[in-house]
């Protein structure tokens, strides 16, 4: 059998859902990070295989886009987490509750 | 000046207020009783300049405010407003003038200016939503005057209050919306006057949900039962002078706003919700008055003696004819001036004590006979002697729900009875017997700045009591006016029936004068 | 003319506001003479307006001012003087005056002098409102004044508390039959459209009966409490706690005979409805016997004045229902003069023993103060109805009213009633001034009261003696132009003679057995030791049936109770709690299901998904039923929905 | 063999990214002034930071009169969208932005304002949040949200603390989270249509009159679930209360303004074609999660310690107030969203302006948090004039008449009503009363209770200056002289949002 669309998105969906549950069960900080670039690289696919599907480029542009952004915001977790150990030498989320109610 | 006498009386004192942070602590007092007494001349020019046969709005003023959705600065007066407004000016001027020495006393002055702002607002409004501005309004002041002044449980009180009245209200908002909405619909254009929605004939269902709308806000506000808790605590907490204006004028614009919204906007649904009103009312007359016999502060006794009064003008009110109708508006005031005294008067005794406590109290009338004559003849009044002022209120309220329903007249005359109880009771309580407590044996008797206050509420009392004909005149022109609108409004027949024509009844009018000579 | 009718009417108040202007400070006889005087004017007016409707039987009708006008309704300040309210205006002036002079002494040693003057002449003014207005609105006016009145001065020694309370209990009481009485009022407005008599009786002819009955008992309902009939009666005999001047003019002349007024003035109403009329009567009747029974046994002079008082007002009760209104009106003339006297004497003995009310602790009185041993004989002599004092014209042609009209049980009620009120009204005369001297025993030294106050009470005396066979031929001239002038003759002369003279010997038996009973050596303070005070029956009298106990607990006590439980429970448990439970309900939510902000990252994320996957699952359940909603609907029906 | 592309530069049509590129290139030039001369006083960049937004303000005016004559622009390979809502957004943003940036020359020194970065991102982030409002393209929604949102994460960061850090992560986590279901959501409209232009998909899916709607569904959840989290709608608001804590006062009153009218104005048009379109789910969801975010907020308001966490949920329950009128979506729905949102920033601003005013360095003790309700008691005694100007920020929030505030809540309930949502317009009634508690209890702290803690200076001057104190000012007037600008204010908004045909 050849490689429909369908099975593109179904393994798309199926590393959303890894994503999805990598950012609900990781404690630990950088972990998270991971999982959320799961997440959007795994919605990559998906634009890719329909946008070859229609034949048009919009879900590729869309794709480099999602890229773009998602290193982007590597960027800033990082920074922020770099700092974030700094002061508190852990990247626990447990650790990180102090504003509550 | 007099086509904008209204806007006057309105922004004067708020605007006198605003000036007053300038004015030294020391002679506030004195500036806050000459921009009332201002205020009260005004008003009584207001009177006097009032042309009686005219039936409808006087003095009015419109101002475009947001003609895109319909709300426009629109006051005016008529009989039925006007008296109440003379009485908020005059309760604020002597309220001022009587005001003992209390803690920052300039902020309470200035409080009081703006409540009296939004007093006459609510009274000369005739937009729905200006009507709301003001009436929400209110509320802070009060909120102000009971928090910052009241006693140990005062900002519970306040709270309560506020809030009581404020949800009451935003349901009251929502019908006024609706109200709006079906007059678009009707015309296609927006509008929140009061006098362009005298003009629209609301199918009944419609009707019966509006008023239920507009039930909410007015019956918290009066306060009707079951909604009337939150009154014995502000009266219980609030100053002297927050409970007087509480009473005299703040819980009118409950009865008022009935009489001005409900019954010409929702004729058939007035007569459809008479019963019901009748008997909430007639719980209200004798429930409180029990709960009154079985009060040991004297001020919560007065408190629930209004609540049991507000019940005589609700169901004047509901008698949709011109006399329970006129009665009722007459008994507004008249519970205004009496019920205000007396609030006056507890002050004077808890001033002296500083408590309110009966049982502290007794054989009073060794020690300070002129305040016993004094709280005597207002408690007459209120038990509603005739060639009182009260008297004649209740007298015209019951009479004219009789032609209702006789046996609830009969429930509601009951009335009468227990209030005589809980009053007498007290008085015994208060002033009869021995002076047993010794802190009582040498009170000082009334001081001449609290009979300047008193005096010309007793001197109302009687005047009014024997000879009410030139407050009693504007207010029935007004009241058939109203009445023969809700004839003509209304669309079933049982509202046709239970709501005289008058344009008939003139005839009978005519022969049954002629029986009188 | 006009001006004698506001000088009658006003003099009082002008004295009563004069009195009032002393109000505070210390006694000042000018306060209680001036007064006195203003009455004495009224008096005179009110005279010269009784010459003027005698001899030229017109009225007069003036209309003061508007009180009340609005929609249909007209209420004027209009005052009539007929027949009827002349007569009554005599009798309030009369009596009043000798009451006022006669307080002058009485009271000459009370610190609260002036103010009694105040409310004692306001009382006046008030009752002169209720008897002359031209209207049932004005009627009421008068009506809650003199409650008003005697509310002041039934507790006008405040300092006592039996006597605030018997206030406040007398106040109320009326208040429960003025409620009757305003009903009754709406009722005539709203079927006759006005409230003057004149007018509302015209319309009244041709208004069906039912109507008419209800107008009848609510009117009569008010009658009920302010001539205190049962079961509203307790309050009179409390009253005894004001002054004795104020006894003898609001509780036996004036005020309590406001109901017997009320039902002449309707006079052409109740003839409509005779069924009502005979109710009136019975009630009467029934009060008449069982006020006296009470006073045979009592131990108070003033109350045993004030149950022969209540009785009396039954007998009027009984004439005005059956018809007899000028009869009824001639009787309460007649009674409060020999009434009043009587309670004036009785005043002048409490002043020589001191305050003393136990005729027990009297006897041998008649020694020490001759001039109220005579007058209070008379008076009782006038009360048994003796020929030819005012007693026997009044009160036995009631007897023949009832026995013409065929009423006979009433008739025989009656009379056994004026037996056993000869009975007791000699029992505390001989008590108190004749027999063995028990008083000196205890300690008293009667004397005889101020010359003046018995001056004052010669009047009533004379008119007591005079009042009926004088008078009765001119009254009944005049008042007939406006009652219906029924004369009531037996039919034959030998019954005639034979009921009068049997009725005579009746009486006079009762008078010789009460003074043979109650003049004898071995007469002492009864300590409540002898059978006949143990009896059954001496124990319900002395409690006056039990029926003031019975209110106590069955009416005041639940009441205070029902209350109670209406705020401590009702209002504050249920009404106020259920308002702070909804505030509660909110807050209690709020701080249970803040936790979900537990501030831990991973948690939000969480409820991020969480929110996520739910609104999910219920696209997909929607998209599903979207897809197959045919089969669904097949489904469904198939189940019958 | 591809053919040249030769396209006209008219049809271009590149003025229509005037307004984002002005912010764009000033936030250069604030960057390269940095490089030239670091270590400046901050009044410098707050002042030219001002003028660009003043720029910007002229060039959307310009627009605006554009849009005014010929109606709605497209530009850009018509990627730019320049209709009513555009406009008004974008009116919104740099209104709100410029009365928002004077506020960094507070009294006392915070780290942020000293570096010329936090200006240059806060000018990107305005520029971001432009794009995203200025477009139906998917993709450019996504790069604006995405610039502003990173953009703000750093602002927050910025403020240096401990609390502020933690802010900033929770919030850069949850709008990851946020981006991934936003991008999947695109995807799967993308795969249901083939295109990301919104009004194309919209035409696409009512073509075949919602074949698979269960697919669409699933966009629209995952839209939601996104915009959720933007417009902190219950249960995505979480990160809600904890931001603004840890930001700066001044910082978390735009949050509650700027973001949200961004957010909101993506939403309408994402959500109103398909309300209109009778997807049932979609109105029943919307109007599920607009009763539960004002209730649910509101009563957790209720339990609030601290004034600016009462705030933040106060907040939270005002923006799902807003929400109803996307479910209600008619013309007078969607001009009381703007009509309302105005003077709502108004307001709130004004508030947390207070909060900015009275923010002490370090805390006194007794006083658990910033801004705790203790800190407030007795303030009326102390300084008159901040409690009463508080006190009147607080009384418009509760919807009292005649404040800014009660005439948004008046016209969004009557456009409840004539929409046809009685009960929700009831609900939306009573909601205000619930909220009247919370806003009273500051109210009764400040002049009703005596001070609670001993501070050593006037907290309602700590951090005030002029500039500050201006801008409280104005926010004061606009509070109380509300009604006067009502009525051109409904004409104004009204006319743009029927134009654009909303």
């Amino acid at each position: 059998m050849e490689i429909g669309l369908n099975h593109y998105l179904v393994l798309s969906t199926i590393l959303f859902a890894i994503g999805l549950v990598g950012v609900m069960r990781r404690k630990n900080l950088l972990m998270l990070f991971f999982a959320t670039e799961i997440l959007l690289n795994s919605v990559n696919i998906s634009f890719a295989a329909i946008s070859h599907y229609y034949g048009d480029l919009t879900g590729q542009m869309f794709a480099f886009f999602v890229i773009a952004i998602a290193a982007s915001e590597v960027a800033v977790g990082l920074g922020l987490l770099v700092v974030w150990h700094k002061r508190h030498n852990s990247i626990d989320l447990d650790k990180m509750s102090t504003m509550r109610g | 000046m007099l086509d904008h006498i209204l806007s006057i009386l309105i922004f004067f004192p708020a605007l006198a207020g605003v000036l007053g942070f300038v004015v030294n602590k020391d002679s506030i007092r004195s500036y806050g009783v000459a921009v009332a007494t201002i205020e009260f001349v005004l008003a009584l020019w207001l009177w006097f300049a009032f042309d009686n046969t005219v039936s409808g709005m006087q003095f009015m003023e419109t101002i475009a405010l947001i003609p895109t959705f319909g709300i426009n600065y629109i006051v005016g007066v008529d009989g039925i407003s006007m008296f109440i407004i003379i009485l908020a000016a005059f309760f604020t001027m002597i309220g001022i003038a009587s005001l003992g020495d209390t803690k920052d006393i300039k902020n309470m002055i200035i409080t009081l200016l703006f409540l009296q702002m939004t007093m006459v607002g609510v009274f000369v409004a005739l937009d729905a939503i200006i009507f709301y501005v003001f009436w929400e309004l209110s509320l802070v002041p009060m909120l102000y005057i009971i928090g910052a002044w009241g006693g140990p449980l005062r900002i519970y009180a306040s709270v309560k209050f506020f809030l009581y009245t404020f949800a009451g209200s935003l349901v009251m908002l929502v019908g006024m919306l609706f109200m709006a909405y079906f007059y678009y619909q009707a015309t296609g254009q927006w509008s929140f006057a009061l006098l362009d929605w005298y003009r629209l004939i609301l199918p009944e269902t419609f009707q019966l949900w509006l008023f239920v709308a507009f039930f909410f806000g007015f019956a918290i506000k009066v306060p009707m039962f079951p909604f009337h808790t939150w009154l014995p605590y502000a009266h219980g907490q609030a100053p002297t002078i927050g409970s007087v204006i509480l009473a005299a004028i703040l819980l009118k614009m409950g009865t008022y706003a009935f009489i001005r919204f409900s019954l010409p906007l929702f004729p058939d649904a007035s007569v459809y919700f008479m019963y019901p009103i009748a008997v909430l009312a007639i719980i209200m007359i004798i429930y409180t008055a029990m709960v009154a016999y079985a009060q040991k502060d004297v001020k919560q006794v007065v408190a629930y003696s209004s609540v049991s009064h507000m019940g005589v003008i609700i169901l004047g009110t509901f008698a949709l004819n011109v006399e329970g109708i006129s009665g009722s508006i007459f008994l507004m005031i008249a519970h205004g001036v009496v019920s205000g005294a007396l609030f006056l008067l507890v002050g004077v005794i808890y001033d002296r004590r500083h408590t309110k406590m009966m049982d502290q109290f007794g054989g009073l009338a060794h020690v300070m006979p002129k305040y016993a004559t004094i709280f005597g003849i207002m408690m007459m009044a209120s038990v509603g002697m005739p060639l009182t002022i009260n008297f004649v209120g209740e007298f015209l309220s019951l009479l004219g729900f009789y032609q209702q329903s006789h046996i609830l007249t009969l429930l509601a005359g009951i009335a009468i009875i227990v209030g005589a109880i809980y009053m007498l009771a007290a008085y015994k309580k208060m002033f009869f017997g021995n002076v047993t407590k010794e802190e009582n044996k040498n009170l000082p008797d009334v001081n001449k700045r609290e009979l300047i206050a008193l005096v010309p509420l007793v001197i109302i009392t009687i005047w009014l009591g024997i000879y009410p004909k030139p407050v009693l005149g504007p207010i029935n022109t007004s009241v058939e006016s109203v009445v023969q609108l809700m004839h003509e409004k209304s669309i079933t027949e049982e509202a046709k029936k239970r709501i005289p024509n008058l344009l008939e009844d003139i005839t009978i009018t005519k022969t049954s004068m002629k029986g009188a000579h | 003319m006009e001006l004698f009718l506001y000088t009658a009417l006003f003099a009082p108040l002008v004295g009563s506001m004069f009195a009032a202007l002393y109000s505070g400070s210390p006694k000042n006889i000018i306060a209680g003479i001036i007064p006195s005087i203003l009455l004495g004017v009224s008096l005179i007016s009110s005279t010269i307006l009784l010459v003027l409707v005698l001899t030229t039987g017109h009225t007069l009708h003036v209309e003061m001012m508007t009180w009340m006008a609005t929609g249909d309704l007209y209420i004027p300040f209009g005052f009539v003087v007929d027949q009827i309210s002349v007569t009554m205006m005599m009798v309030v002036t009369l009596v009043s005056t000798v009451v006022h002079v006669y307080a002058i002494g009485y009271m000459s040693h009370d610190k609260a002098f002036n103010r009694f003057f105040a409310w004692l002449s306001a009382f006046v003014f008030s009752m002169l409102i209720l008897v002359m207005s031209d209207n049932f609105a004005g009627l009421f006016i008068g009506w809650e004044g003199v409650g008003l009145c005697s509310w002041g001065l039934i507790g006008f020694w405040y300092h006592k508390e039996s006597a605030t309370w018997a206030a406040n209990e007398a106040f109320i009481m009326n208040r429960i039959a003025d409620l009757g009485m305003l009903i009754g009022i709406f009722l005539v407005f709203w079927n006759t459209g006005t409230l003057q008599y004149d007018g509302a009786f015209a319309a009244m002819q041709n208004l069906d009966t039912d109507t008419l009955t209800w107008i009848g008992i609510f009117l009569f309902v008010g009658a009920m409490g302010k001539s205190a009939q049962f079961p509203l009666h307790t309050w009179l005999a409390d009253a005894m706690e004001g002054p004795t001047p104020v006894s003898a003019l609001i509780h036996a002349a004036t005020m309590v005979t406001a109901g017997v007024y009320l039902v002449v003035r309707s006079n052409e109403l109740y003839a409509l409805i005779p069924n009502v009329g005979l109710f009136i009567a019975s009630l009467g009747a029934f009060v008449a016997i069982f006020a006296a029974t009470m006073a045979l046994v009592n131990r108070d002079i003033k109350r045993v004045i004030a149950y022969s008082t209540l009785s009396q007002l039954g007998y009027m009760f009984a004439a005005a229902g059956l018809g007899a209104y000028w009869v009824a009106l001639f009787h309460l003339m007649a009674h409060a003069f020999f009434k009043a006297l009587l309670f004036l004497g009785g005043g002048n003995v409490m002043h020589a023993m001191s305050d003393e009310l136990d005729p027990f602790k009297m006897g041998g009185l008649g020694k020490a103060m001759k001039g109220t041993m005579i007058l209070m004989t008379l008076a009782s002599v006038a009360l048994a109805g003796i020929f030819p004092l005012a007693g026997f014209f009044s009160k036995d042609l009631i007897l023949e009213v009832a026995f013409v009209d065929h009423h006979f049980i009433i008739y025989s009620v009656l009379l056994v009633t004026a037996g056993l009120t000869a009975f007791y009204s000699f029992r505390i005369i001989a008590l108190i001034f004749h027999g063995e001297d028990r008083h000196t025993a205890l300690g008293f030294h009667p004397h005889e009261a101020y010359k003046f106050m018995l001056w004052a009470m010669a009047p009533l005396a004379v008119l007591a003696v005079i009042a009926g066979f004088l008078f009765k031929g001119t009254y009944f001239e005049m008042i007939t132009q406006l009652l219906p002038a029924t004369e009531y003759h037996v039919h034959s002369a030998v019954t005639y003679w034979i009921m009068t003279i049997g009725t005579q010997a009746f009486v006079i038996a009762a008078i010789y057995f009460a003074y043979k009973k109650y003049m004898s050596k071995d007469i002492k303070v009864p300590d409540g030791t002898s059978k006949m005070e143990n009896s059954f029956a001496y124990k319900l009298l002395i409690n006056q049936y039990y029926i003031p106990y019975f209110y106590e607990e069955y009416l005041v006590k639940p009441y205070r109770e029902l209350s109670t439980v209406c705020w401590e429970k009702v209002d504050q448990k249920i009404v106020d709690a259920s308002v702070d439970g909804i505030a509660k309900v909110f807050y209690t939510t709020g701080v249970k299901t803040r936790t979900m902000q537990n501030g831990n990252l991973s948690t939000m994320l969480k409820w991020m998904v969480a929110g996520t996957v739910a609104l999910l699952s219920l696209a997909v359940v929607f998209g599903l039923a979207a897809r197959y909603s045919g089969e669904i609907r097949l489904f469904l029906s198939g189940l019958g929905v | 063999m591809l053919s040249p592309v030769n396209i006209s530069m008219e049809s271009l049509n590149l003025i229509t990214l005037a307004p984002m590129l002005i912010p764009v290139v000033g936030a250069l030039l604030i960057i390269i002034m940095d490089l030239f001369k670091s270590e400046q006083d901050k009044s410098l960049y707050v002042m030219i930071s001002l003028l660009i937004l003043g720029i910007d303000f002229m060039a959307l005016l310009e627009s605006a009169g554009v849009f005014a004559k010929d109606g709605t622009v497209m530009g850009v390979f018509d990627v730019m969208m320049i209709d009513g809502l555009a406009i008004l957004s974008q009116f919104i943003i740099v209104v709100a932005s410029m009365l928002f940036i004077p506020l960094a020359l507070s009294k006392s020194r915070f780290s942020e304002y000293a570096y010329a970065e936090f200006f240059a991102l806060f000018l990107f982030m305005i520029a971001g949040f432009q794009f995203m409002v200025s477009t139906d393209n998917l993709i450019l929604v996504f790069v604006g949200l995405e610039t502003a949102s990173l953009a703000l994460y750093t602002l927050i960061a910025m403020h240096n603390r401990d609390k502020s850090f933690e802010a900033a992560v929770k919030y850069f986590t949850m709008g990851a989270l946020a981006a991934g279901f936003y991008s999947f959501g695109a995807m799967v409209f993308y795969a249901l249509t083939g295109s990301v232009e919104i009004n194309q998909i919209a035409s696409v899916l009512s073509d075949n009159n919602y074949a698979d709607i269960g697919f669409v569904l699933v966009g629209v959840v995952f839209m939601l679930a996104s915009f959720g989290f933007k417009l902190s709608m219950v249960p995505f608001h979480t990160w809600t209360p904890d931001v603004y804590e840890g930001s700066s006062s001044a910082l978390a009153g735009y949050m509650s303004i700027v973001p949200k009218i961004a957010a909101f104005v993506v939403a309408m048009r994402l959500f109103e074609f398909l309300i209109h379109s009778g997807v049932v789910w979609l109105e029943v969801v919307l109007y599920a999660l607009v009763v539960i975010t004002m209730t649910m907020a509101n009563i957790w308001a209720l339990v609030q310690q601290d004034v600016k966490r009462m705030l933040a949920y106060s907040s939270i329950s005002h923006a799902g107030f807003v929400m109803a009128a996307i479910l209600i979506g008619t013309t007078q729905a969607n001009s009381a969203l703007f009509f309302y949102w105005i003077l709502f920033s108004v307001t709130n601003l004004g508030s947390f302006s207070m909060l900015w005013i009275s923010r002490q360095k370090k805390l006194p003790s007794g006083q658990q948090s910033d801004h705790s309700f203790d800190k407030f008691s007795g303030l009326a005694k102390t300084s008159p004039l901040a409690a009463s100007i508080m006190a009147l920020f607080m009384l418009s929030l509760a919807g009292l008449p005649p404040f800014a505030l009660f005439w948004g809540k008046m016209y969004m309930i009557s456009a409840a009503v004539t929409g046809g949502y009685t009960v929700l317009a009831l609900i939306m009634a009573l909601n205000s009363a619930i909220a009247g508690y919370y806003y009273l209890k500051l109210i009764v702290y400040m002049f009703m209770k005596d001070p609670i803690i001993v501070h050593n200076a006037d907290i309602s001057a700590v951090n005030a200056t002029n500039a500050i104190k201006t801008i409280v000012g104005v926010a004061v007037i606009g509070t109380i002289f509300a009604f006067l600008t009502v009525n051109s204010l409904l004409e104004f908004v009204t006319s743009f949002v029927y134009n654009s045909g909303y």
